[in-house]
């Protein structure tokens, strides 16, 4: 890298959840360049999963929208999306990375997103989007408001690819943009920073066989249960279960399922669990008025602005039952699913026959992050969690120059946090960005005479 | 006759699920003007505003009207994607149908219905009579003020000023660093406090274009986003003056204060010096503080063989204190209680708590270890009462676990008090016009997606003057209140809503009546024409100089007597 | 002991009716146990104030009945005057006993007490012991 | 100047002490306590069921004797006072609940009347400084704990007259008197109350903590303003003696009785040789008696 070419002033992103976005907005909308590159199909991340949010029930879609639409149509913003970054090279300001594209099986620069192939596919498949609640198709968008609005073709699924037969979205298609000969890509992008946000995934719960999960079929995990409660999921927002679509009249929240457990899984507490669980059995009762909602937690941590408040709300007003204690062993008998917990404040041992089981997973970061760690050469912790440079006073920066991080990839984090942790490794490359070409001075500006 | 698109969205559930919208697509489709009436999932999402955009073209629209949630959400967005399609935003309005009409009709799907439809009609009016307008072009000072010099200021003030812009940091006191100046170690690596907080104050020291004030306050914030002018107030070498200045951006981080242990009378009221709050407990722990770091209780500077840590003093008690939690006190009483046990190994410590809150990387671990590896014994409930007898204090306490009522003889109490905003917040918040929570802690603009953003456009939040945080997630807001000033800074001048009010000077007579009506200052005699003339800059568009004009000279731009009483019409009208 | 939790159970009359002649709301106790951290009878008790709550939102209301505690309430409102939800559980354990005593008959016989306390007690100890112990 | 007054049941018979000293130290110091001319048993507890409007019958009936006399009603016992201000605040604040009690007694009352203790009238209309000035005797070298109980503070949003965690008005009253405050931890602590006619051993180990406590802070002896009380503290300190060993006993005087004393009245009438634990020789020794 030549020492006396000038540092690029553009910005590469990997992850588009609401941290990459954020992050993204925040440095477009100041003047400059952004690469955003997403593994999938569309931006939005966990949040666009989400059906509405703690601690004011704000609709998750109606407030990320905007959001994925501004980034969508930004000048400054270029999405590469079903994507991942899979080399860097380079230094702080002279970043080279390759980002490398799969096939999908769509010539996006042609398609219309009319979404006419989608409608005719004749193969369901079951959606990982939806959490296993519901199906897509084998082309497929991951939702009705993709941004980009543009299918890919699952090859896994897709019954030319299987079976040799079909082409059925090739024939419907008005604009002749399916592609079944198309190769995965590789670009070159140069940038002078980079900031890593590829958020979160959940533990694997069949870890924990005493749970049930992955056996019994009514009980499902958090992230699942949003996707019932959510108005655009595959219930319509309807509570329904998964095992005969009954609406169930007792349900069982259990909390810190993998977090809190050295022994047996994560040793650390996933933080969002808390204010989520006690947002879905609100939510759960708002729609099942004659329900019963019990939840199983060790210490209730509702630690941010009004979730005290919040989780007050969830007793009082919604009569959720809080139990204080873990569940040993959920079990099928009959229809019913059978949870036996306790009360260490009663000092008693609890059973309820309930309908369905709602687990909360410990938050795990992206298996793709420790690769990332590798590649830029920033540290990790056991878990995988990427580490910030300091812990408390630098914690968007890392002990990469030009490499910042932000949201969950580095630690459990919920949306506010993570929005301002995007904003601040925003502003750390937008002070670079400052220092290298050299803005206010460019624009006539003086410190001027301070009164003093 | 304007031709008018009417976009009805279903928003999910949340309005189809009450409002019957393909009837009301229908009901509309034949009212006079509407050429194209439709409806879709969700209006907002980029198939949404595609559609939006595409008709305006095919349709040649001249007018929108998107039926959906409060404008409050969305106009914005709309008159975007208008904007993209060719057509001047303000044709394109909002018909509220979610917040005043599905959410508050659930009950009464027919009538919602009927309501939505009556309600898009009085918005076709509104359309019909409006003007396309521009927006105005202010000018913008690329120069903040920050008010508040600890860790969340100084971390603003140094990340605005890297970018290369200047800033003045006022503090009200006489040094820099705020509570993190005062604290021992920090968790969960027992780091010291001021080593972290010297690399800022170097930081703030090094960069010629931070200058600080110290025995500063904001006396007054006039003007408005890019230019507002700051009447400092100096208190220093015990005199008083004052100072004035511009700025384009301001950023609030004025920090908390502790709950006084006056208000706690079940623990003593502040009569006992061996019950004290964590924060004097800090000092008691830090190196540079009273003891030397050296642990000893107040009364007889004994070293205490067993302390007692009360946590939730004051927070989580909406009867008698405060209804939230403090969010930071499990955490340093988990570190108080260990860097204690180490400096006193043969001492024991009692943590009294409700719910262990360790939410951070490695916070859970480190409270698991001052459980394990520092012998620090939890108690789960709450101290009911502390008193003073034999040169003890006696903590009444009871473990809800075991269910037994507990009592410690304890040689010091440390109380971690519950988190309050700093004094005179909603005082300061006044000046600024920037709103509170009932506890006067200051609200962001949206509590999810804009947490360092005020209400008021240009005047930013960090830290703890927001709600109670730890030392990461403060410098993290610091920073992120810094992105949002440099995001605005990087403009060359700003816009604003031209939706504002002006005066018809036909009709002005010059009486006067609006000038004391405007609560914007935006409002004053033309100095020859004895006419009253508008502000642009700071009228808001409120239209409390519409009502006080007795000649109805003042009007608002798209918002007329015309526009009003066509929408009146319309609503009124027998369908 | 188990309890087998159930809607039936948690949302059972009895606790209806003892929220409702309390005027007391149970869910609204966090168990922070303040309550049993200044109860001055607490030493005396077989459940804990805060544990009378708990098995009360469990619908657990037989433990309670069966308990010592109830009769050991002096009501003196120290645990409501510091509880920081207001709770006021001297009005659930009179509620309690009302409820028990309505069954079960009085607590304790006037005629019973030795012939040494009734010449000796004052009053004021017989009318408030009789409000409190009997129906 | 004279006030409606409430002596009780309790102060018509175990407790007469109580009532003629308060009776002959007030109109020592200019006020007539005057008997309200009809009265009953204010029911000794507050009754805390939502349904139980009976029980507020006997001391709203109280209250609508005293508005036929007065604007003010002055109470001694400590638990009455309980009862009657907070079945006076019923009837101001609960409008169902008022129409009908009085629909039941019929009366037609509002809680207009206003409910104070005696020691109130001491501090709000004689005053400390007025009071000390009329002290004949010198206490200086007594020792008193006061002990408030349950009754006189709490609930505090109701009874609402001093700091219910750092209650002041025994202790002003005590120094005005010119003896010395013992200060002790436990002056607001349940003696026991109406339990001693369930579980004996329950009370008396609860007014043990506060004797115990009193002792230890060198209090010569406890004052308070509840017969239960006083009884509860005074009665089991022999078996307490037995059962703790070390425990000296402490008499427990009502403060009234130590108002008179105060006030050099001749102390004949007031029951001092009627209490458990004779005070005499510790106000002999002092040389007030």
């Amino acid at each position: 890298m030549s020492e006396d070419k000038a540092p690029i002033t553009r910005v590469l992103i990997i992850g588009a959840g609401i941290a990459g976005i954020q992050a993204a907005l925040d440095i477009a909308n100041s003047g400059y360049e952004v690469v955003l590159v997403e593994r999938e199909p569309s931006i939005g991340g966990r949040m666009l999963q989400l059906s509405e949010t703690f601690p004011t029930l704000d609709c998750a879609q109606c407030i990320l929208t905007p959001r994925t639409v501004e980034a969508g149509h930004h000048e400054r913003i270029r999405l590469m999306t079903f994507s991942e970054v899979t080399g860097i090279t380079g230094d702080i300001g002279h970043f080279t990375a390759t980002v490398q594209r799969k096939p999908a099986s769509v010539n996006w620069d042609v398609c219309t997103g009319c979404g006419l192939c989608q409608e005719k596919c004749p193969t369901k498949v079951t959606s990982p989007f939806d959490r296993g609640m519901g199906k897509r198709k084998a082309i497929y968008t991951l939702s009705p408001q993709a941004v980009p609005n543009k299918p890919v073709i699952d090859r896994e699924a897709c019954t030319w690819f299987t079976r040799g037969k079909c082409r059925l979205c090739e024939k419907v298609c008005p604009v002749h943009a399916i592609d079944y000969e198309q190769q995965a890509s590789t670009t070159q992008v140069e940038v002078g920073a980079v900031i890593i946000a590829t958020g979160y995934t959940l533990y694997g719960l069949e870890n924990l066989g005493e749970y049930g999960y992955g056996q019994v079929p009514d009980v499902v995990d958090g992230l699942a249960f949003e996707r019932l409660l959510s108005a655009s999921g595959p219930t319509a927002g309807k509570v329904r279960r998964p095992s005969d679509g009954k609406e169930p009249k007792q349900v069982v929240f259990i909390q810190c399922a993998g977090s809190r457990a050295p022994e047996t899984a994560m040793p650390y507490c996933s933080k969002i669990c808390c204010m989520y669980t006690a947002k879905h059995a609100m939510l759960y009762k708002h729609r099942v008025h004659d329900g019963t909602a019990y939840i199983f937690y060790i210490d209730v941590r509702a630690a941010g602005k009004r979730y005290e408040e919040f989780y007050h709300r969830a007793t009082e007003e919604d009569r959720v039952l809080y139990v204080r204690g873990k569940v040993a062993r959920v079990f099928r008998e009959g229809d019913q699913v059978v949870v036996w917990g306790s009360d260490t404040l009663s000092g008693a041992s609890v059973e309820i026959a309930a309908d369905m089981v709602v687990l909360a997973p410990a938050m795990i970061p992206h298996p793709e992050t420790l690769r990332l760690a590798e590649m830029f050469g920033i540290p990790a912790n056991e878990y995988g969690f990427l580490l910030p440079a300091e812990d408390n006073i630098l914690p968007v920066e890392t002990v990469r120059p030009g490499v910042f991080v932000a949201g969950a990839v580095t630690s459990p984090k919920d949306i506010p946090e993570t929005v301002a942790q995007a904003s601040a490794a925003a502003a750390k490359v937008l002070a670079l960005f400052a220092q290298w070409s050299g803005v206010p001075e460019a624009m006539g500006i003086s410190v001027g005479a301070d009164a003093s | 006759m304007k031709r008018i698109g009417v976009f009805i969205c279903h928003c999910g559930i949340n309005i189809a699920g009450t409002v019957d919208v393909k009837r009301v697509a229908e009901a509309i489709r034949d009212y006079p003007g509407v050429v194209l009436a439709t409806d879709y999932m969700y209006m907002c999402s980029d198939p949404g505003q595609s559609l939006i955009r595409q008709s305006i073209k095919d349709e040649h629209l001249e007018g929108v009207v998107v039926a959906a949630c409060s404008p409050a959400m969305h106009e914005t967005t709309f008159r975007k994607a208008s904007a993209q399609a060719g057509l001047n935003p303000y044709q394109t309005e909002i018909a509220n149908i979610r917040e005043q009409v599905s959410w508050v009709h659930q009950q009464d799907k027919e009538a919602a219905t009927q309501k939505a439809i009556e309600h898009i009609k009085t918005i076709v009016e509104k359309v019909r009579y409006n003007e396309s307008l521009i927006p105005l072009a202010l000018s913008l000072v690329k120069k903040t003020l920050v008010i508040g010099g600890g860790i969340a200021g100084l971390q603003a003030a140094i990340d605005i000023a890297s970018a290369g812009y200047p800033v003045v940091l006022v503090e009200r006191s006489n040094r820099l660093g705020g509570h993190v100046a005062q604290l021992s170690g920090v968790y969960v690596n027992f780091d010291a406090a001021r080593d972290l907080l010297q690399s800022k104050l170097r930081a703030v020291q090094e960069n010629p274009r931070i200058k600080v004030f110290l025995q500063t306050e904001v006396e007054e914030l006039g003007g408005y986003v890019g230019n507002f002018t700051a009447r400092l107030k100096h208190t220093a070498d015990g005199q008083i003056t004052y100072s004035e200045q511009a700025f384009g951006a301001v950023v609030v981080a004025t920090g908390h204060s502790l709950r006084p242990l006056a208000m706690f009378g079940e623990y003593g009221g502040g009569r006992y010096p061996d019950i004290i709050d964590a924060l004097t407990f800090e000092r008691m722990l830090a190196p540079d503080g009273p003891t030397g770091g050296q642990i000893r209780r107040p009364s007889d500077g004994q070293v205490p063989r067993q302390v007692v840590f009360v946590q939730c003093a004051g927070s989580r008690d909406p009867e008698h204190h405060m209804p939230y939690c403090s969010k930071i006190c499990c955490m340093y009483t988990a570190k108080q209680a260990a860097l204690y046990r180490q400096r006193v190994p043969d001492g024991q410590a009692y943590v009294f708590y409700i719910d262990i809150r360790s939410q951070g990387r490695d916070y859970e671990e480190f409270v698991q270890s001052a459980m394990t590896q520092h012998d620090v014994l939890y108690i789960r409930g709450k101290v009911a009462r502390l008193y003073e007898e034999d040169g003890k204090v006696i903590a009444w306490g009871a473990d809800t676990l075991t269910g037994k009522p507990i009592e410690v003889e304890a040689d010091l109490v440390v109380l971690a008090t519950a988190i309050m905003p700093a004094e005179g917040a909603v005082e300061l918040a006044q000046r600024l016009r920037i709103a509170t929570d009932e506890h006067g802690f200051f609200s962001e603009a949206h509590p999810k997606l804009r947490p360092v953003e005020s209400l008021t456009a240009g005047i930013y939040l960090a830290g703890t003057a927001q709600a109670p945080k730890d030392i990461p997630e403060t410098v993290a807001q610091a920073s992120a209140a810094a992105a949002k000033v440099l995001s605005l800074f990087s403009q060359r001048q700003l816009v604003a809503e031209p939706t504002i009010a002006y005066v018809d000077e036909e009709l002005c007579s010059g009486c006067g009546l609006c000038i004391p009506a405007c609560p914007y200052q935006a409002r004053e005699m033309h100095p020859w024409k004895h006419k009253a003339v508008v502000h642009e800059a700071l009228c808001q568009g409120c239209g409390a100089c519409v009502v006080a004009c007795p000649n109805k000279a003042c009007k608002l731009r798209n918002l007329t007597p015309g526009h009003v009483l066509a929408m009146m019409d319309a609503y009124l009208a027998e369908v | 002991m188990r309890i087998r939790l159930s809607a039936a159970k948690v949302h059972n009359d009895f606790i209806r009716k003892v929220e409702e002649m309390s005027g007391q709301d149970l869910l609204k106790c966090y168990q922070c146990g303040e309550c049993s951290a200044g109860c001055p009878a607490a030493f005396a008790m077989d459940l804990l104030p805060n544990q009378v709550i708990r098995l009360l939102q469990l619908g657990e209301y037989d433990t309670v009945l069966q308990s010592k505690t109830i009769w050991l309430c002096a009501a003196c409102q120290q645990c409501y005057t510091r509880c920081p939800k207001g709770v006021d559980l001297s009005r659930i354990m009179e509620v309690l006993r009302d409820l028990l005593m309505l069954e079960q008959g009085d607590k304790i016989v006037i005629e019973k007490l030795p012939a040494e306390t009734l010449a000796e007690f004052p009053q004021q100890a017989f009318i408030s012991g009789f409000r409190k112990y009997t129906a | 100047m004279r006030i409606p007054y409430y002596p009780g049941c309790t102060l018509n018979t175990k407790a007469k002490g109580f009532d003629r000293a308060a009776r002959q130290s007030f109109a020592a110091l200019g006020i007539e306590l005057a008997e309200l001319a009809s009265w009953n048993c204010c029911g000794a507890t507050f009754p805390l069921s939502r349904d139980n409007l009976l029980d507020l019958a006997g001391p709203v009936r109280n209250l609508v004797s005293a508005a036929a006399e007065g604007d003010k009603l002055a109470v001694a016992c400590s638990t009455c006072f309980n009862v009657l201000k907070r079945s006076n605040l019923v009837m101001r604040n609960e409008e169902d609940k008022r129409e009908k009690i009085n629909f039941f007694i019929e009366a037609d009352y509002a809680g207009q009347v206003e409910v104070v203790h005696l020691l109130e009238v001491l501090r709000d209309e004689v005053g400390w400084d007025t009071l000390a000035k009329a002290v004949k005797k010198d206490l200086s070298a007594l020792a008193v704990a006061p002990y408030y109980g349950c009754m006189f503070l709490r609930p505090p949003r109701e009874m609402g007259f001093d700091n219910h965690e750092n209650p002041q008005i025994l202790e002003n009253f005590i120094r005005a008197l010119g003896a010395q405050v013992a200060d002790y931890p436990h002056r607001a602590e349940c003696c026991g109350n109406y339990i001693a006619a369930f579980d004996l051993d329950t009370t008396q180990e609860m007014s043990y903590l506060i004797l115990a406590s009193a002792r230890k802070a060198s209090a010569d002896l406890i004052v308070t303003s509840c017969p239960l009380c006083q009884f509860n503290l005074d009665r089991w300190q022999q078996d307490l003696a037995m059962k703790h060993g070390g425990f000296r006993p402490i008499p427990v005087l009502y403060d009234s009785q130590l108002l008179a004393i105060a006030l050099g009245l001749d102390v004949t009438p007031f029951d001092l040789d009627r209490h458990y634990v004779d005070p005499r020789p510790v106000l002999a020794e002092k040389g007030l008696i």
